[in-house]
């Protein structure tokens, strides 16, 4: 196994009485792709809101690239290469999608963004955006604003502000919600290339789409009530009795 | 950079330029030498405009009297605004074009900023009712700045001087002021010119209240409470407020019965603009100001109050008074030196005598300030008189605080 | 990533046009109180473009920014005894009121949004209180005489050499904030006024930007006060008054915030409307309020917005499309 | 200790009026979301109202309560008429933008009193039988700020009821949570924004008319009154009834107790609280704090 570039150890998370997250433990090597399934409710949104963050572990570890990151605040988390989409994408409205990259790769380069130099001539500041755009395939879009793209290129210029902010390990959450099934395939066929163009990225996917899972994830972990059921290849979990029972909810019968 | 967006702020800094640009109609020249413009800039509108409208209509009043034999004196009045910059951008439009001899603003701070610019285009300022002594002494504002308004101290010394001739008795001294220096200042000047005439009386209890605030409650109420206790005759009350102040402070007190457990109340600021709006719905007061209406009774004084009353329905204030003194010393300056040119008429105002309802006044040679005798006056609240304001005493202290009969 | 020599120039020209020819032609026809009426609305164009920064640029609106303004005055009054020349006393002007919008801004760190307005206008009502209760600044009646003092060596206290000595200023402080909207720091503040959750997920500290945002204003500010202390002749009261930091956040929304110029128009108009008025009226504010009225609910976002319906020609969705054309 | 005692009463003689001004425009604030500058003219109309009516002459109390509901019902109509034409078309702007809208509101106001009253102050003489005073625990208290206290605890119930016993209540407080979802529910927000403003108005004329025998009116009343409300609003937390009431409380009596025992320092006292309460809780006593992407 070689060393894991995102480990979560025992992490716990309660918000007053409810127990979001249980004594959870995964782990991602560079270049692989876990996919974390689970009902709605299981725990995934407060479990990335911890890895990238957002919340505060009420207890156990959370390790970036061997440094402990538990309890940074998610600018900080961000700074150290941890890139994430929300469910809800969240883009800015008022630039354009070059613009919405161009703040990444500014992020990436300073810490605050320098009062020196000029953007609206910097061949080489477009060329990295535009490169990006092209890589999750809205090369077309650059000089839209943000606010007429739509759901899923929100979601696929998120996926390029993530690279472009230099991230190594990327938090996927629920990429292909809400999406048709052409767009979620072209998403899909996106996320394979960058496989192969950065083969070290670590990447973490959440999803409902099974095929979404089924076709990117190396290995599969199953999220119920806040505690990790099941992990493996994705054909042992979707075979797994355990994940029939919480998805199809044999027991109910 | 696109080309379309220099043209946007280009073209929107130009369209207003040729409109503002156009502002400055000179049409105040001197026609022949015996016809001439006065400039007076004071509030026409917001916060102050009453005070204005006094200043203005006891101001034309003086420039009528004053255009007689062949003279004519026509009046041009400029808002003073609310801010220093808006009364010096007034002084500008009146000195800048022609119009050299000014009279005119209310508050300290205009006149501290307009005195050095009308000295700067060669121009003269007669303020009526800047009355902070700092304009004066030690240093002058600027040697083309005059005032007919006596100043706070002189208000203050000319109250302490009748004060304590009429309330030997006094020992306690309520203090109720504005919080800014002149609020904590005053009391203090007040005590040490009673301690002078061998009445010596401790300042307790002191409040000082923002300048915005408008409720005083509960000042009103720890004070009755402080000096209910003892023989009246020997406790007061000094206000150090101005405006709508001492109008609320008096309708607020009047639920206590602090007003009759003490002898004395009263101020050295003018007290009629806002006794006259209580309709007779008030106590007995004293105050010193520059004038009051039915202190004197000499024919210019009766001819002013008529002509006045005529033009306002109301009877002259302090502020009416001074607006006169003002107008008047102008045209005088302008007979006597025979032209509008400003040394000549700063000349002439130190020497000449300048004619007002209550007689001739001079304008001091160090501070630029008049000799006109402070008026003290002790009034109480009527609702059978026109204005509510009833006269019982009446006195005049000089500009060294002896009485003048 | 080398800034082309080009970026330079376009921005040096683009802001001598829009300065400079301008006050060539007011400098040519204007009579001399027009002079002065104009000296006012550039120095009041510097207040609104500083104040912008926090307004239009980072989305943070604050009620308080007559403090700053009337720091510099003050500090320029103080120094009136010491003859120390221009290029000095804005600089003494510019520190002072950067130290004091640097205090508030830590102490108003953590408010967002409206409250943020509020807090920083209870601050500034607090500064008011301190000066004007201070028998060493004045009280009400202030510091005078405030000279102007000499620049390079030379008397500027005729107003037209004032006049031009304040649109020189104007024009190095809208050139420096030209470069700054255009950098990528601009950009940061564009993206943390737009969402700044997903500013904080791109891993740039919204507390830092916020708070060089708000020094920048300051500054600017107090250096616009420096300059008003000089033109007015002295330093009052009024200079530090809510009043004063209403009307400067009224002229950045008139102008239209979202655009660089914006604040400058917004200046031009309010300043030239409110002459007229008081001239022409009795009822200044009355007719004010109703002018401001129509404008904000007629045009959402100030004044840019009728330059745009003018603009007869079709925009193209350019390719390096300025930011200002964008964020309408 | 009196003075205690003397403290706490004039404190809450200090706490009626400012409650009774600040609660509408709490009100307006919890449902709107914005801070209503125009609020302070309303106040102003009341006070200006009841001394027309009245002519200043001292009445009885029935007649001056009759005139006080009077200007209260005409200042609430004029409300109506401000939502109308300024607010409801800046419905859904952002809140910078409606403040702004309601600062233009409050010039033209200010602008048409100072022309149908002129410039002049005017004063309206105290109710015949409120003008005397009483003496609680060494404390002298004007009956007429009695008379308040109790005026200021019957809105106080008055709006609790109307908050939480009727339809127009919920509907206000479903508005104030989440214009849309209400709207979604059924809720015809926009006529409750327009309630609401009535019922801020109302309330702004009743509190002026009330003060209209405690202060020289004037056009600058407007000024004076809305910064002294908007602090209350802001201490008791953005659009919290109930926080109005204790930041009412908590100012009048802070106020009492400078005055009895700091009187040199009383106006900084109601600035240095609020900074204070605003540094330690910015969304004030009873807010609900903002999200960070406010």
């Amino acid at each position: 196994m070689t060393t894991a570039v995102l480990e979560a150890t025992s992490v716990s998370k309660s918000f007053g009485q409810v127990h979001a997250l249980s004594d959870v433990s995964l782990q991602i090597a560079a270049g692989e792709t876990l996919g974390v399934i689970g009902p709605n409710g299981a725990g995934k949104s407060t479990l990335f809101g911890v890895l990238a963050g957002e919340h505060r572990a009420s207890s156990g570890s959370v390790v970036l690239h061997g440094r402990d990151i538990t309890g940074w605040n998610a600018s900080r988390v961000a700074r150290s290469g941890l890139g994430r989409t929300f469910q809800v994408p969240r883009v800015f409205t008022r630039l354009t999608a070059a613009q919405n990259v161009e703040v990444a790769l500014v992020a990436a380069r300073h810490r605050l963004g320098r009062m020196t130099d000029n953007l609206t001539h910097d061949r080489a500041m477009e060329s990295a955006a535009a490169a990006l755009l092209d890589r999750v395939g809205l090369a077309s879009a650059a000089g839209i604003e943000a606010a007429h793209l739509g759901q899923g290129d929100r979601k696929l210029l998120e996926l390029a502000m993530a690279l472009g902010r230099g991230a190594h390990v990327l938090l996927l959450d629920e990429p292909t919600a809400g999406m048709g099934r052409g767009e979620a395939r072209r998403l899909v066929e996106v996320v394979q290339d960058l496989r192969t163009v950065q083969p070290e990225l670590a990447v973490l996917v959440t999803a409902h789409h099974m095929e979404v899972i089924l076709a990117l994830a190396d290995r599969v972990v199953l999220l119920a009530d806040g505690a990790v059921r099941v992990v493996g290849t994705p054909q042992d979990v979707a075979e797994h009795p355990e994940t029939r029972r919480i998805y199809l909810g044999e027991d109910l019968l | 950079m696109s080309q379309r967006h220099t043209r946007l702020a280009a073209a929107l800094s130009v369209l207003p330029i040729l409109a503002l640009a156009a502002c400055g109609d000179d049409s105040g020249g001197d026609a022949t030498d015996k016809e001439h413009t006065i400039g007076l800039i004071v509030p026409t509108q917001g916060a102050q405009t009453e005070l204005g409208s006094e200043v203005r209509a006891g101001f034309e009043i003086a420039l009528k009297d004053a255009s007689t034999d062949g003279w004519t004196f026509t009046p041009k009045v400029v808002d003073e605004g609310t801010t220093p910059d808006k009364s010096v951008e007034a002084a500008r439009s009146l000195v800048g074009s022609g119009v050299k001899n000014v009279a005119g603003l209310v508050s300290s701070a205009d006149c501290a900023a307009v005195a050095p610019v009308v000295e700067q285009l060669g121009g003269t300022l007669v303020s009526t009712t800047c009355s902070s002594d700092a304009l004066t002494t030690p240093k002058l504002v600027s040697e083309s700045f005059f005032d007919v308004a006596a100043g706070d101290f002189r208000y203050n010394e000319a109250l302490a001087a009748v004060i304590a001739e009429k309330f030997p008795e006094l020992s306690k001294l309520g203090i109720f002021a504005w919080d800014y220096p002149v609020g904590k200042e005053s009391p203090i000047k007040f005590r040490d010119a009673l301690g002078q005439k061998g009445v010596d009386v401790d300042l307790d209890p002191e409040f000082y209240v923002p300048i915005q605030a408008a409720s005083y409650r509960a000042q009103i109420s720890k004070m009755a409470g402080d000096l209910s206790a003892g023989d009246p005759a020997t406790k007061g009350v000094l206000l150090i407020v101005g405006g709508g102040a001492t109008t609320s402070f008096l309708q607020q007190a009047s639920a206590f019965d602090l007003l009759d457990s003490v002898s004395f109340v009263g101020g050295p600021s003018e007290p009629y603009v806002g006794l006259r709006t209580l309709k007779g719905a008030f106590p007995n007061y004293w105050a010193a100001y520059d004038y009051f209406h039915s202190a004197v009774d000499t024919p210019e004084n009766a001819a002013f109050v008529k002509a006045f009353t005529e033009e306002r329905g109301v009877a002259p204030s302090g502020f009416a008074w001074q607006g006169y003194a003002a107008g008047s010393s102008l045209a005088a300056a302008i007979k006597a030196a025979g032209g509008a040119d400003p040394d000549a008429v700063q000349k002439a105002l130190l020497e000449i005598e300048v004619p007002t309802p209550t007689g001739a006044i001079k304008f001091d040679a160090k501070t630029h300030r008049t000799n006109s005798p402070s008026v003290i006056v002790n009034v109480v609240g009527d609702p059978s008189e026109a204005d509510g304001v009833k006269l019982l005493d009446a006195f005049r202290v000089d500009a060294n605080g002896n009485r003048v009969e | 990533m080398t800034v082309t020599r080009a970026a330079w120039l376009r921005q040096a020209v683009e802001v001598c046009l829009v300065v400079l020819l301008p006050a060539a032609i007011i400098s040519a026809i204007a009579t001399d109180l027009g002079i002065y009426v104009w000296t006012t609305v550039v120095i009041y164009i510097i207040f609104a473009m500083g104040t912008n920064v926090l307004v239009g640029w980072s989305g943070a609106t604050s009620f308080g920014q007559a403090a700053y303004f009337g720091t510099g005055a003050y500090a320029v009054a103080l120094l009136r005894e010491r003859e120390l020349p221009n290029e000095v006393l804005l600089v003494l002007a510019v520190l002072a009121s950067a130290v004091v919008a640097l205090t508030l801004g830590i102490l108003t760190l953590r408010a967002v949004g409206l409250r943020f307005g509020i807090i920083t206008l209870v601050f500034g009502q607090l500064i008011y209180l301190v000066v004007f209760r201070n028998d060493g600044l004045g009280s009400e009646t202030g510091l005078y005489p405030v000279a102007r003092s000499t620049v390079l060596g030379q008397d500027v206290s005729d107003q037209r050499t004032f006049f031009w000595v304040v649109v020189s200023v104007l024009t190095i402080v809208a050139f420096v904030l030209r470069r700054m909207y255009q950098s990528s720091f601009g950009l940061t503040l564009a993206a943390m006024r737009d969402d700044p959750l997903r500013t904080v997920a791109l891993g740039l500290p919204i507390r830092w930007l916020r708070l060089i945002s708000f020094v920048l204003a300051g500054a600017v500010a107090g250096l616009a006060g420096g300059l008003f202390a000089q033109q007015q002749g002295s330093a009052s009261p009024s200079m530090l008054s809510f009043a004063l930091s209403g009307h400067i956040i009224l002229i950045c929304l008139l102008g239209g915030r979202f655009r660089f110029w914006g604040a400058a128009a917004g200046a031009i108009v309010f300043t030239w409307a409110e002459y007229h008025l008081r001239s022409l009226t009795d009822a200044t504010d009355l007719y004010l309020g109703a002018l401001l009225l129509v404008i904000v609910i007629a045009m959402p976002d100030g004044l840019a917005k009728l330059w745009d319906l003018t603009t007869v020609a079709l925009r193209s969705r350019s390719r390096t499309s300025d930011r200002d054309e964008v964020s309408v | 200790m009196d003075q205690l005692i003397e403290a706490v009463v004039s404190g809450l003689a200090l706490a009626a009026p400012l409650f009774l001004g600040a609660s509408g425009l709490a009100m307006i604030f919890g449902v709107m979301h914005t801070f209503d500058f125009s609020y302070g003219a309303l106040f102003m109309y009341g006070a200006y109202l009841v001394v027309t009516i009245l002519d200043g002459e001292a009445v009885g109390v029935l007649v001056f309560g009759a005139a006080v509901i009077g200007a209260a019902l005409v200042v609430g109509a004029v409300a109506g008429f401000n939502e109308w034409l300024v607010f409801r078309r800046l419905a859904g702007r952002e809140h910078i933008t409606t403040m702004l809208g309601s600062f233009a509101l409050l010039l033209v106001l200010t602008g048409i009193a100072a022309t149908i009253w002129g410039p002049a102050g005017r004063t309206q003489a105290q109710t015949r039988q409120l003008d005397g005073s009483v003496t609680i625990g060494g404390a002298q208290v004007a009956t007429y700020d009695l008379a308040l206290i109790g005026v200021g605890a019957v809105v106080g119930v008055g709006m609790y009821v109307l908050m939480t016993r009727t339809r127009f209540g919920l509907e206000m407080r479903a508005v104030a949570h989440d214009r849309s979802t209400a709207s979604a529910l059924g809720v015809r927000s926009t006529a409750v924004g327009a309630g609401v403003f009535v019922v801020g108005g109302m309330l702004a004329g009743l509190a002026g008319g009330l003060s209209a025998p405690l202060y020289a009116i004037t056009p600058e009343l407007a000024a004076a009154f809305i910064l002294q409300s908007f602090i209350v609003v802001v201490i008791g937390g953005l659009g919290s009834i109930p926080g109005a009431v204790v930041a009412s409380l908590l100012l009048g009596t802070v106020n009492g107790f400078l005055v009895v025992f700091l009187p040199e320092f009383s106006d900084f006292g109601i600035y240095a609280v609020t900074a204070l309460v605003l540094l330690v809780r910015p969304q004030g006593l009873f807010g609900l704090s903002e999200k960070v992407a406010a």
